[in-house]
């Protein structure tokens, strides 16, 4: 059992945390409703409210870090939303640690990324509409790890999914990117239900769905409910953070503008499912099984995303799997338990901090590249665009691990728990890890070299509309962001990890990070093998990429697992295949049904009734004597039935 | 007294208006008029309803009752509880919506707009009696009556297949209503035996309702229950709803797809489950297969339609689903959702047929796949798409939703496995209202509708020249005022109810309470919370 | 002899008067058939007034006589009329209406 | 001699004057009707037959009002037990005079057709100046008549009409009163006849179409006498079972049952035959699409309203009195027959092509949902059956005058694609007819509905649940070509060379709005009606 914090009503400023959310749902409430008129200077609006909101957040977590640990976690009602007899949701907020470092990262990175935007977006005629979907964006994401019960969760996974909709879609006139929201949507409801299932079952059995009742009460309920609700949930956080077997939508993601990748598909969004797992931990440490799935999940998912990583030439979408794999490293920490719950938040954290990075160093080598994607066409960037070059590269060493940087600290603690974990576990979940951060070096690597160094591919070739490429820095607004974040990767890791400073915030909320003990390696060994493996992937990238020239056209005969990794390791093929085309077909098939089988019915029955009658008025044949012969007929029949009635 | 008020008003505004057959532009005003009169008047009784004396165990409310026909035990009377109100509410909402949205309405050759709104206001006036009728005998000759003016809003001013669509319409549900009359009557012989002397008021037959022979009440059920399961329309019982819905003209669709088909869904609650409650409790999982098949069927339904309006009616039959899932999983937070779905499912079906008649005055064709790309030229309309499509696919935000989640939550404890089908309906939900805005409204601008529109006024051209995409929106104009006037008020409800439902749960809530005492049943969860 | 036999021969042409308006054509004799039927429903009634040694069934008789009178004044009428306009008297030839 | 010394004690049997009453004033009227068509010059008679008629009808619904008033719940036998005045004869009579003078009004107009639909042709002209008495028949001689349409008598005279339809229509009446009043089958048989005669002759009496409406006469004559048959000999075998032919002997002997049920039951099958046929109940109805069709249209709507009422009395009558006690002997076999007859009429006017037909398979449906009040030998099931009646004659009566209305060049616009986009023409006539159709489907707020609910609650309490879900089955099927007719009024295009409608005169616009008005009413306040419906039970 978690030891529960004491929760009390929140005073002082906490007690305005409301106005974290109204801020930028307001904002993107009045720029959805002004419309043209705000051209000019909406996005400074969406820019302002995020960053008040911030200012807002870090007053309340200098508030909250001024008390002590057990006063830490409060609430804010505001009303109530849903009451119906025994049934009473809040419309509430909770404050702790948890929350209000999810706060900070949503709103700081959340400044940067709006910042950012006003220089990406300034050339786009929607950029008022953009800024309106990231502002409800941060809305929705900071009602999602404010909410107080399961069901202001929901309201927030549901309102990010929307968010993240919209903004994958953005560009309305790409049929690719309007299919790739779509998608994003689905697989996130399909994880939806997993969530809302979970809610019902919490409801059926402790008649609650706040989480200060529930995580009172959550011991009361048998142990297979328990197993249950954790695979739900999980379900739920596999949609939203794009872990396996949902994890095929968050690289077509990549449609929306780069921006939006960086906020939503790296930093933030996709990190809900760990924030999930987190906050329900008091329902987690109950079952070993269900902390168990959870783990496994991750460890598939971290190996997929870095093995389909490696095969990519989209510059976007190897950090999309590149985000796959990172959160599934995530996942696998929240599911070893309470020596792993701070330590995914942590590298949550850091992640958020160098991904989000990356992809704007990725926007910005696409704003350089005419929004090409391709890295075989790009080479050479590194004179074209130094402080590009130096902050996607700072990143890059963060995220593979490189000693001292923000991945170092954060990637290496989670692994080194993977092998603490009993019997079989601890050497699947820690070779895997291990083996894919050396994958993770690899392609990180890769990309890198196909990006900034070796030849320049791109002279020879044309832009979409016949110019040439002209490869530039891009403008302040966009490097300073870059640049902050940059920071943020290297410090992050030390910052957070130093002296536990992080754990020890978050152990209201999570409960004291518990020390990993024993294992399938020695603590000492396992940095030494991540490192060992990380230079490996650094190595062979070097020795297969750097080496000899790329060519522009991607080779078509390659080997077979190549051949799979370019197909996501056939998860969409197996979605088109098990899912969509039969249900396709099922469809069609209804719709015959429906028409054919179950209105046929009804119009048979019309038709029935009408060829009967169209057969039965042929017998009124205008011969008055066969009209006798009907009447004597029925005569005989009438005088014949009442004698049989009577006499039988 | 305010009920018959509420009730006759619009009756006289049919009657004043009919004859202007001449002055459309009068006719118009006069029924706006009408309508609005009868908004203010709703709002009146809104406030005159005391949700404390609900609570105290009045079941209805404003009551007014005359003896109507003694030889059959029948009362003109009239009485709301919550569930009542809130549908009279939604009419009175409604109307001057559908009035407004049908200003510029095409009408077809020889008919008059007088016609066509004076239909309207006949057909509030029979709603208003449907939902505010206390007495069995009254709620059935409102029942019946209420074809009428729907069947000629159909069939005069429907689309080309209109004839077909109304006669279906007319004589499916006359079909239902009069085996429901078998039932009426049934229930009349059975009150004379148990009570002495046939009654139809609606109290006294709930008082009755425990000690009636099960048999007895199973049959009487199914007779009820047909008819509403034809209204509702639940699978299999369904097929004339695509049908009248894409004939009809859109103002009338969204009456009957928003209102009229409510009353099937009411009489579920009002009059299957208080007055048999053991057949309903029996027959339960006849209804939940139904249900659920309905909310399954329904959504893949709609995911192949290639009509618009038959598209938006098949949303409404998954809708229906969840609504009787609701009502036939026995607790007050089901019942709660369930009709709060009722008025839900009217704003929000309603709004997406509005918006699906925009698109079609636009574009001149019912076919999704003579549209693409709308946003690029009207991305007004195409934001409101979207808003009743995520109305329509319940995100939490929306007033669907809290219903949805009331339904779901509620149904969960006693009936966890049709729940858990029903709650996969939602992905279909979110598929089918997605690939349908996918469809119409994003990617390049293609389709006979859309280009056909432009054509007459500019070339086909890129489209991101402002200047051009201007000069084209006039062949495709996005929202004009009028328009914007119509959709507002329903956007506005959409996300006033999705964040603050609570006026209207505390109006509901005392009236499924008593509602569930008088199935006989206790909340499955309700203990737990204390 | 019992009066059943009287009943049977009334029984008896009381169906050939009704075969007869089933199998002829002529209307006249259609109808001349059908006063078969009412002079042996006469039979029947006079037997049973024997039977039940009261009168009621010879006075009744009496009456169906003169409506069997008055309705052949009618009927005649109509099939004069239809012979006139037709130059027929089969009533076979009267099918206009029918389906 | 014994006869000799009764006939030496016969004395007249009392009567009740004041009972009888209606009766006799339409009789009285009718004989007078024949004097004035025998001594009136031919251009006062219509004037004068109209005055007549309507004087008489008001004269006997006074006459029957003040009787009510005055009379007790209980009902008298009269004139030695031939006649029962009990409260459903009252109401009955009320109806059929109420419905008489309906048809009456329809009968009288001549505006809608120049001289009325009776008009005597040339032929007959002809007939009557050599033979210089009046033919019975309006047909007369000559199928090649050059100028059907002329006017008779002298030049600048408005065309007259036959006038003998007056009498015939009073005849009939008073037959009708007759034969709901009867109390023993003598006096029903002789009913019968008075007014089913008058009636063979009235469907003759069409000014054009000459040919269908001989046929129809023809063809209604012979069936007629057909079942008449059929009736007398069932009237024979229960004489022979009961020794008498009073309702209340028939039902004393029943109880007694030392004789033959054989006799009883092979009676009661060939006396409801005939009282079948009149009420044109399937199967027995073959007569009825053909007569309504044929038949000038206001004598349609006549015999649609009135003789559905008389019958229905009769059977009402018939079954109530003397077999109420053997119902369960035959309850069986009339529900196969009301089920036939709902089924016949419902399935078969699905497909009719005009309207009359139409309405004559409605009226076969309706005969058959008649049968289930009439079978349900309780308080509530007769009075739901009188009101049936009574809602059901009005709007057959106000249908019928509607149809008059809609004419083509040549006569009335029967045919259903002559229909299409009436409602364009004439917004007027086709609400009235959809209201009235509404009516008949039974849709709620209309009589129909009342009277479906009155006949259906005592047909379930009496045990017919099943009979009773029929019976709306075959409503919803009936309601197709109910609505198919409203669906083509308004919903169709107009035919380019579609019917006119005629701008009714006041006679037709009072007898429409009478039905209309009635069927309207009955639908909303029907409280009083069903009051009188339900004052009292037969006497025996």
């Amino acid at each position: 059992m978690t030891e529960l914090p004491t929760v009390e009503v929140a005073s002082g400023i906490t007690s305005l945390a409301w106005l974290l959310f109204v801020l930028p749902a307001a904002g993107s409430l009045i720029l959805f409703v002004a419309g043209r008129r705000a051209n000019t200077w909406g996005h400074w609006l969406g820019v302002l409210t995020v960053v008040a909101s911030f200012a807002l957040g870090l007053a309340i977590f200098f508030q909250t870090i001024g008390m002590s640990a057990d006063q830490r976690t409060t609430e804010v009602h505001l009303f109530d939303w849903i009451a119906v007899a025994g049934l009473k949701v809040d419309f509430g907020l909770r404050l702790d640690p948890l929350s209000l470092t999810f706060v900070l990262l949503i709103t700081g990175v959340g400044s940067l990324i709006h910042i950012y935007s006003v220089g990406y977006m300034s050339h786009d005629p929607g950029r008022r509409r953009f800024f309106a979907q990231l502002n409800l964006f941060v809305a929705a994401m900071l009602i999602l790890v404010l909410g107080n019960n399961f069901v202001m969760l929901y309201l927030g996974w549901e309102g990010v999914g929307l968010a993240s909709y919209l903004l994958i879609g953005f560009y309305q006139d790409r049929p690719s990117a309007a299919t790739a929201a779509k998608k994003a949507f689905l697989m996130n409801r399909v994880g939806d239900v997993g969530l809302a299932l979970a809610i019902f079952l919490l409801w059926t059995n402790l008649g609650t769905v706040q989480y200060t009742d529930v995580f009172e009460r959550i011991g009361q309920v048998s142990p297979g409910t328990v197993v249950a609700i954790t695979v739900l949930l999980l379900l739920g956080a596999c949609g939203k953070s794009g872990q396996f077997p949902l994890q095929a939508w968050l690289p077509d993601a990549m449609e929306g503008p780069t921006p939006v990748s960086a906020l939503i598909h790296a930093a933030t969004m996709v990190t809900a499912g760990v924030y999930l797992i987190a906050r329900t931990n008091p329902i987690y440490n109950l079952t070993e099984s269900g902390r168990l799935v959870v783990a496994l999940i991750g460890t598939i998912t971290l190996l997929i995303g870095a093995i389909i990583g490696c095969a990519y030439d989209d510059i976007k979408k190897v950090l999309a799997y590149s985000t796959v794999s990172q959160i599934g490293y995530m996942i696998l920490a929240v599911g070893l338990g309470p020596i792993g719950y701070a330590l995914g938040i942590a590298h949550l954290l850091a992640h958020g901090f160098f991904k989000a990075g990356l992809f704007l160093g990725a926007g910005s080598v696409m704003h350089a590249m005419d929004d090409n994607v391709d890295m075989r066409r790009y080479g050479g960037l590194w004179r074209k665009m130094p402080i590009t070059f130096v902050t996607f590269g700072l990143g890059y060493l963060a995220l593979i691990g490189f000693p001292f940087l923000s991945g170092y600290f954060t990637k290496d603690a989670i692994i080194e728990a993977a092998f603490t974990a009993p019997g079989w576990q601890g050497w699947v979940f820690g070779l895997t890890a291990s083996v894919a951060a050396g994958l993770t070096a690899f392609y990180m690597t890769r990309l890198m070299i196909m990006t900034f160094f070796g030849e320049k591919r791109w002279e020879e070739l044309e832009t979409s509309d016949g110019g040439h490429y002209h490869p530039h820095e891009s403008p302040l607004s966009m490097t300073v962001p870059m640049i902050i974040l940059a920071f943020g990767s290297v410090l992050a890791g030390f910052l957070l990890t130093n002296g536990k400073a992080l754990a020890t915030w978050l152990a209201p909320s999570l409960g004291e990070l518990r020390e990993a003990e024993g294992g399938a390696l020695p603590h000492s060994v396992t940095p030494w093998l991540v490192l060992a493996l990380s230079a490996l992937g650094v190595l062979v990238a070097y020795l297969v990429v750097g080496r000899r020239p790329t060519p522009v056209e991607r080779p078509e005969r390659v080997s077979l697992p190549v051949r799979a990794a370019r197909r996501d390791l056939y998860a969409n093929a197996i979605n088109e295949a098990v899912i969509a085309r039969p249900g396709t077909w099922l469809s069609r098939f209804l719709v015959f049904v429906d028409n054919r089988g179950v209105d046929g019915v009804v119009n048979g029955t019309a038709a029935l009734f009408g060829g009967s009658s169209g057969r039965l008025r042929r017998l009124q044949t205008g011969f008055v004597r066969s009209y006798a012969l009907s009447m004597l007929g029925g005569t005989v029949l009438v005088a014949a039935a009442l004698l049989v009635v009577r006499f039988s | 007294m305010l009920l018959l008020i509420l009730l006759l008003l619009p009756l006289v505004g049919a009657a004043v208006v009919a004859p202007m057959k001449n002055n459309a532009r009068t006719a118009k005003l006069v029924a706006l008029g009408f309508s609005l009169v009868s908004l203010v008047l709703t709002i009146v009784t809104w406030f005159s309803y005391s949700v404390a004396a609900a609570s105290s165990g009045t079941r209805f409310q404003l009551e007014l009752s005359v003896d109507w026909i003694p030889a059959f035990g029948t009362h003109f009377a009239l009485g709301i509880d919550g569930i009542a109100l809130v549908m009279l509410a939604l009419i009175a909402v409604l109307v001057p919506i559908v009035m407004a949205f049908s200003w510029e309405e095409r009408i077809p050759e020889g008919r008059s707009a007088a016609g066509f709104y004076s239909l309207i206001l006949a057909t509030q006036s029979l709603l208003v009696g449907v939902f505010a009728a206390t007495d069995v005998f009254l709620f059935y000759v409102f029942f019946e009556a209420m074809l009428v003016p729907m069947y000629f809003m159909i069939g005069r001013f429907g689309g080309p297949r209109r004839q077909y669509a109304a006669v279906k319409f007319f004589l499916y549900s006359l079909l239902g209503g009069l085996i429901m009359l078998a039932a009426v009557i049934g229930l009349f012989v059975v009150s004379g035996e148990q009570l002495g002397s046939g009654t139809f008021t609606w109290v006294d037959l709930q008082r009755m309702a425990a000690s009636v022979p099960e048999s007895t009440q199973i049959w009487l059920f199914l007779g009820f229950f047909l008819a509403f399961a034809i209204k509702a329309p639940l699978v299999p019982f369904h097929t004339w709803l695509p049908d009248a819905g894409a004939e009809a003209p859109v103002g009338a669709g969204v009456l009957l797809v928003g209102v009229l088909d409510k009353v099937g869904t009411f009489g579920f609650l009002r009059y299957c489950l208080p007055l048999f409650p053991f057949a309903s409790k029996t027959l339960a999982p006849l209804v939940l297969t139904l249900a659920v098949i309905g909310i399954l069927y329904g959504a893949l339904l709609a995911v192949g339609q290639t009509d618009l309006k038959r598209f938006v009616s098949y949303t409404s039959i998954a809708h229906f689903g969840f609504i009787a899932l609701g009502i036939f999983s026995f607790s007050s937070q089901a019942f709660a959702g369930a009709t709060l779905y009722m008025v839900n499912h009217g704003i929000s079906t309603g709004m997406l047929f509005i918006v699906v008649g925009l698109l079609i005055t636009r574009g001149g064709s019912r076919l999704i796949g003579d549209y693409g790309g709308v946003s690029t030229v009207a991305p007004l309309l195409a934001g409101a798409f979207l808003v009743a499509g995520l109305s329509s696919l319940a995100l939490p935000g929306t007033n669907s939703f809290v219903s949805e989640f009331l339904v779901l939550l509620g149904s969960y404890p006693r009936q966890p496995v049709y729940t858990i089908l029903a709650t996969v309906g939602i992905i279909f939900a979110a598929l089918y209202v997605l690939w349908v805005y996918q469809r119409t409204m994003q990617g390049p601008l293609r389709g006979s509708a859309v280009l056909g529109a432009l054509d007459t006024v500019g070339g086909p051209g890129t489209m991101l020249d402002p200047a051009l995409s201007a000069k084209r929106s006039s062949g495709f104009p996005d929202l004009g005022r009028r328009e914007i006037a119509v959709l507002t008020p329903l956007i506005v409800l959409i996300l006033v109810l999705g964040f603050f439902p609570g006026p209207v749960l505390d109006v509901i809530t005392p009236s499924v309470v008593a509602t569930m005492n008088e199935v006989g049943l206790a909340d499955p969860v309700g203990g737990l919370s204390q | 002899m019992t009066p059943t036999y009287y009943l049977l021969l009334s029984a008896l042409l009381f169906s050939i008067g009704a075969v007869g308006v089933l199998v002829r054509r002529n209307a006249i004799v259609v109808f001349m058939c059908i006063e078969l039927m009412l002079n042996s429903v006469n039979l029947t009634l006079v037997t049973f007034a024997r039977i039940n040694g009261a009168l009621d069934g010879q006075v009744i008789a009496f009456f169906v006589m003169v409506v069997a009178a008055a309705e052949v004044v009618v009927g005649l009428a109509i099939i004069m009329s239809i012979f006139r306009t037709r130059r027929t008297a089969s009533v076979d030839d009267a099918n206009l209406l029918k389906y | 001699m014994s006869i000799l010394a009764q006939q030496a004690q016969l004395t007249a049997p009392p009567i009740d004057y004041g009972a009888v009453a209606p009766l006799l004033i339409i009789l009285g009227a009718a004989c007078v009707a024949v004097l004035i068509e025998a001594f009136l010059p031919r251009h006062q008679r219509w004037p004068a037959q109209v005055v007549l008629s309507i004087v008489a009808l008001v004269a006997a619904g006074l006459a029957l009002a003040l009787y009510a008033g005055n009379s007790g719940p209980e009902g008298i036998t009269t004139i030695s037990d031939a006649l029962a005045v009990d409260r459903p004869t009252l109401f009955l009579w009320g109806t059929l005079l109420a419905l008489g003078l309906g048809s009456i009004l329809l009968i009288a107009d001549r505006s809608v057709e120049p001289g009325g639909a009776f008009l005597a042709s040339a032929a007959s002209r002809a007939a009557v100046g050599g033979g210089g008495g009046g033919v019975a028949t309006g047909g007369g001689v000559g199928g090649g008549d050059p100028d059907p349409d002329r006017g008779y008598g002298s030049p600048d005279q408005a065309p007259t009409m036959q006038t003998e339809v007056f009498p015939f229509t009073l005849f009939a009446l008073a037959g009708m009163m007759t034969f709901c009043a009867a109390n023993d089958l003598l006096t029903m048989f002789i009913a019968l006849e008075v007014l089913s005669l008058p009636l063979y002759l009235m469907c003759g009496l069409a000014r054009r179409r000459r040919l269908l409406s001989q046929e129809a006469a023809v063809k209604y004559f012979l069936l007629g006498a057909f079942a008449s048959a059929f009736f007398l000999y069932g009237l024979a075998l229960l004489y022979g079972y009961a020794g008498s032919v009073r309702f209340s002997e028939i039902a004393a002997a029943s109880a007694g049952s030392q004789k033959s049920d054989a006799l009883l039951l092979g009676g009661l099958g060939l006396l409801v035959v005939g009282l079948m046929f009149k009420a044109s109940v399937g199967p027995f109805h073959t007569w009825t699409p053909d007569v309504y069709q044929g038949a000038p249209t206001p004598v349609t709507a006549f015999m649609g309203a009135c003789t559905k009422v008389a019958a229905f009395g009769g059977i009402l009558r018939v079954l109530y009195v003397a077999f109420g006690d053997t119902r369960w002997e035959w309850r069986g076999v009339l529900w196969a027959v009301a089920i036939a007859s709902m089924v016949i009429g419902a399935v078969i006017g699905l497909t009719q092509t005009d309207v009359k037909r139409m309405i004559a398979y409605s009226s076969v449906a309706h005969a058959g949902f008649l049968l289930l009040g009439a079978m349900s030998i309780t308080a509530a099931g007769t009075s739901g059956t009188l009101f049936y009646l009574l809602a059901y004659g009005f709007t057959t009566l106000a249908v019928f005058g509607v149809i008059s209305l809609v004419r083509g060049p040549d006569g009335e616009a029967t045919h259903l694609s002559q229909w299409a986009g009436l409602a364009k023409r004439s917004p007027v006539v086709a609400a009235v007819m959809s209201f009235l159709l509404l009516a008949l489907a039974g849709i709620p707020l209309t009589s129909g509905f009342t009277a479906k609910f009155a006949v259906f609650s005592a047909a379930s309490a009496d045990g017919m649940v099943p009979l009773v879900v029929i019976a709306l089955i075959a409503s919803a099927v009936a309601a197709f070509f109910y609505v198919r007719v409203i669906v083509l009024m308004y919903f169709s295009e107009p035919a380019p060379d579609g019917p006119t409608v005629t701008v009714p005169g006041a006679f037709t616009t009072a007898a429409i709005t009478l039905g209309v008005l009635v069927t309207l009413l009955l639908g909303i306040v029907p409280t009083l009606a069903l009051g009188w419906a339900g004052a009292g039970t037969f006497v025996g």
